[in-house]
């Protein structure tokens, strides 16, 4: 009976403890900034080395690039397309990404849908993608540069 | 709303309608039965994997299921929602069929994660499913592997607002 | 007088609640008593070995971490160390002492789990919710340094794939300090319940002989007697550097597993605690040519490495023929092993032991099927 | 250590073989019959070799057998051998390398600490094993994996089924000949 008391005491004890619950349609989670939601893409950056394409373990990254019109030696991406829904988030396109031109951004929701082919992102939907998430546009991730492939 | 015989009345006395206004709220039957199974979805446990762990991290306090209604049920038969938390084997397939079946109507399902989704990174593998929507008929898909536990409340909004966009009679497709 | 029963067989799965995943046990019962146990398992068999062969050596580390999901970091480790001992590699100090303190959160994490939903199973619904309140606190640090919460990804073939965070060593001293008063305040709460003792104590008995026979490993081996943890025994990585102890009990039943299981979360926590204290502030994450994730190419050959996962020995078999994808990649999963002592245990006890018994060896099913 | 456990261990197996082989009246002389290579702590082969299959060890003793060299008494006296005693059977595993098959296991000794790595080889057609599962109950599920996806069959096992995949499934997926057709299997 007393042990009973002892783990009632330590239920009541909680009334007047911090609440952990997060209200959360209200109340953002913060989630932290290396956290691996939805791509980002930058399409001036792209040296299309097709890295990304062939690291990917499940081959949902698919890209076609053409002729730069300026310097012809030069390839400017075309399109860039990521099959989001069979994406598992390993990081590994971001990390062999010589020019850091695909970053992840900490983006997780708003992104569940009625329909699988909504999950299939272009390359206008990552570029633009820069409204939400922790990522800052203007600077890379510092130590993004120095995991790259060597090329 | 068609309400002709209190809009005649109002010619008479409009106090009376702004009285209703103030104190009845009109709504179709349909709707209200959609309001109130928004408030109160019962999944099934049905965890398969990963994702299961997600979803009882969910139900858990630090978000905090049930704030919207949704309360884990072990039996089908008390359940509306399923939410496929993981991935689907061939050897598994049957079962969640039978499963479903056994669910009573209305029932809806949640594709949770890439691998219920499209098979996600056991795409190539011998023995998995790629994709529960060949087997059940699927309402939201909830992207990640495995989705964040906001991630799947977000999947919960999103199938409530289906539920009542359908019982307004309007037909649901992409956002 | 004896009650004339008829034999029964009862099927409990693959949908159960307390099997935590899609397992089927089919059951013949007399009356109450179990005679016969046939476990069923592959409802979550994904193929991941096969998926191995045709992968490049880095590509299957987020393989890894679905098939232990409470577990991830060892799996990732082991991964990662039956590669670097075909490579030959050594690891940065830095890198180790992440790995540790990764490792060593994460095992808190799974214990925690199991502490949960074991409770939930035998009729205590409380505990779930504090026990994921601290997991939550264990993942948080986990999302800071690797960017996920359950499928970190986060070794590298010779390393780590981030360096810490400014201020993560700080937090995560913090955070075993409240772990430390949270996991003893489980002892107050439950520990001492007269309900929980009496499903407990004297349930499932698993001899010395028994575990060695049948290859038990983890705390359920350590809850009989057996005092192998791999992490004494034959430290990997640098454990041998803490100060740590290995708790074993003699009495072999469902509370020996969970006094081992709760012991092992404090001593987890003295881990981290002096890992925090000796890692070195600055240096290198990853071995050189770790980096280049596309350009692994281990030397013709084959390693067995193994390490101490939450659920037991996990072990990795790695053959390797000189290419950048594996041969042949082997997971010795731990949970494989201990479910399939299940199918003796069981035979004689009251159906209502099953799910205390069956929730004790802390299966988890991805980990089962691989 | 573990040079000593392997000299004791092909001592202990020279010894075994050629007892039984007097008894068999079998022709070749016992010394040379089972394939034992002993291997050295981390010996790096500079130039890759496709084709060999185990060139490297780890510090960690091995021997390689037969298939028809290992028998339950073989595998008895490992257990029980005042020496040796590998209580404790830790993995056992299949490879297929293309020209023959190999079943890997991997013995540990609880009370003497100590390792041993045995390869028993098979022929690619028809490739049977015998099981130590009356031995180590440890093997029981994992012969039974083995069996699943290599088709290397275990007699002697009592339950030898498949495990993981259906019971009506085709083809052992591990193999390399394994052709993963999902379409087929109505999968995709």
């Amino acid at each position: 009976m007393f042990r009973l008391l002892k783990g009632f005491g330590i239920t009541l004890n909680y009334f007047r403890k911090r609440k952990v619950t997060i209200q959360y349609p209200e109340e953002k989670v913060a989630m932290p900034e290396r956290f691996r939601g939805i791509h980002r893409f930058f399409p001036d950056k792209c040296i299309v080395c097709d890295l990304c394409v062939k690291v990917c373990p499940t081959d949902v990254i698919t890209l076609t690039g053409k002729k730069s019109e300026e310097n012809p030696k030069k390839k400017i991406i075309d399109t860039y397309n990521i099959d989001f829904q069979g994406c598992i988030l390993c990081d590994f396109c971001t990390e062999v990404c010589p020019t850091d031109a695909i970053v992840m951004t900490a983006r997780y929701d708003n992104l569940s849908s009625f329909n699988r082919s909504t999950h299939f992102k272009d390359i206008e939907w990552l570029t633009n993608n820069h409204a939400y998430g922790y990522y800052e546009e203007s600077e890379p991730a510092p130590e993004a540069g120095r995991r790259g492939e060597v090329k | 709303m068609e309400l002709k015989g209190f809009q005649e009345s109002e010619q008479y006395d409009p106090r009376v309608m702004q009285d209703i206004n103030r104190s009845v709220f009109f709504t179709k039957v349909e709707q209200l039965k959609a309001w109130s199974r928004t408030r109160s979805l019962w999944p099934l446990t049905f965890g398969l994997a990963c994702c299961a762990i997600e979803m009882m991290g969910t139900g858990a306090a630090r978000y905090d299921f049930d704030r919207f209604g949704v309360i884990f049920r072990a039996s089908p038969r008390h359940s509306d929602v399923m939410i496929v938390a993981g991935t689907v084997t061939a050897k598994m397939a049957p079962v969640l069929r039978t499963l479903y079946d056994q669910m009573p109507e209305p029932k809806w399902v949640i594709s949770m994660g890439s691998c219920a989704t499209c098979g996600g990174p056991y795409k190539e593998a011998y023995s998995v499913l790629n994709g529960v929507d060949k087997i059940v008929p699927v309402d939201v898909y909830v992207p990640g592997c495995p989705p964040t536990p906001p991630a799947l409340l977000d999947g919960v909004d999103l199938l409530r607002e289906k539920i009542r966009k359908e019982a307004k009679g309007e037909k649901v497709t992409d956002q | 007088m004896s009650i004339k029963t008829e034999e029964m067989v009862l099927n409990m799965g693959p949908q159960h609640p307390s099997t935590h995943g899609v397992f089927r046990l089919k059951l013949h019962v007399n009356g109450e008593t179990i005679t016969k146990a046939e476990p069923v398992m592959g409802y979550l068999h994904r193929g991941s070995e096969k998926l191995a062969e045709n992968f490049i050596y880095t590509q299957f580390i987020p393989y890894t971490d679905r098939l232990d999901y409470l577990n991830a970091m060892t799996n990732n480790y082991i991964y990662c160390a039956g590669v670097e001992k075909l490579l030959d590699w050594e690891i940065p100090e830095r890198a180790e002492y992440l790995r540790v303190i990764t490792m060593e959160l994460n095992r808190i994490a799974s214990h925690l789990v199991w502490w949960g939903t074991y409770l939930l199973d035998i009729g205590a619904l409380s505990p779930f919710l504090y026990a994921f309140r601290d997991r939550d606190i264990c993942l948080d640090r986990l999302n800071e340094i690797s960017g996920a919460r359950m499928t970190f990804n986060y070794m590298r073939i010779g390393g780590v794939k981030w360096d810490a965070p400014d201020g993560w060593i700080e937090k995560v001293k913090e955070s075993v300090k409240e772990l430390r008063e949270n996991i003893a305040e489980y002892d107050r709460l439950v520990t001492g319940n007269e309900i929980f003792r009496a499903r407990t104590i004297g349930v499932g008995k698993l001899t010395k002989d028994q575990v060695i026979n049948w290859g038990l490993s983890g705390p359920i081996a350590r809850g009989s007697g057996v005092n192998v943890d791999l992490r004494k025994t034959e430290p990997y990585s640098i454990y041998d550097r803490f100060d740590f102890d290995v708790p074993t009990r003699e009495e072999g039943d469902v509370f020996a597993r969970y006094k081992v299981r709760i012991a092992e979360m404090h001593e987890s926590l003295k881990i981290i605690e002096q890992a925090c204290e000796q890692i070195p502030s600055e240096g290198d994450i990853i071995h050189k040519k770790g980096a280049r994730i596309m350009m692994i190419k281990p030397p013709a050959g084959e390693a067995y490495t193994r390490a101490e996962a939450s659920k037991g020995e996990i072990g990795v078999y790695v053959v390797s023929n000189a290419k950048t994808k594996p041969y042949r990649v082997k997971l010795r999963r731990p949970s494989f092993v201990n479910v399939s002592i299940l199918q003796d245990m069981l035979v004689g006890e009251n159906i209502q032991n099953l799910v205390a018994i069956f929730g004790s060896l802390d299966v988890v099913l991805g980990e089962v099927d691989a | 250590m573990s040079q000593e456990v392997l000299d004791l261990v092909v001592e202990k197996v020279h010894g075994f073989l050629g007892e039984e082989v007097l008894a068999f009246e079998e022709p070749e002389p016992p010394a040379e019959e089972p394939e034992e290579e002993e291997k050295p702590a981390r010996r790096k082969k500079p130039e890759p070799k496709v084709e060999k299959p185990a060139d490297l060890n780890f510090g960690r003793p091995m021997i390689i057998l037969d298939s028809k060299k290992w028998t339950l008494e073989l595998a008895k006296m490992f257990r029980d051998d005042e020496e040796l005693q590998f209580d404790f059977l830790s993995c056992v595993t299949g490879v297929d390398y293309e020209e023959h098959m190999e079943v890997i296991y991997n013995f540990y000794s609880t009370t003497k600490d100590h390792y041993l790595y045995v390869k028993v080889k098979t022929p690619r057609d028809n490739p049977s094993v015998v099981s130590v599962e009356p031995l180590w109950k440890a093997a029981d599920y994992m012969e039974r994996e083995t069996y699943d996806l290599f088709g290397i069959d275990f007699p002697g096992h009592w339950n030898l089924r498949r495990i993981l995949l259906q019971d009506d499934w085709e083809g052992h997926p591990l193999r390399k000949d394994y052709i993963t057709d999902k379409k087929a299997l109505g999968l995709d």
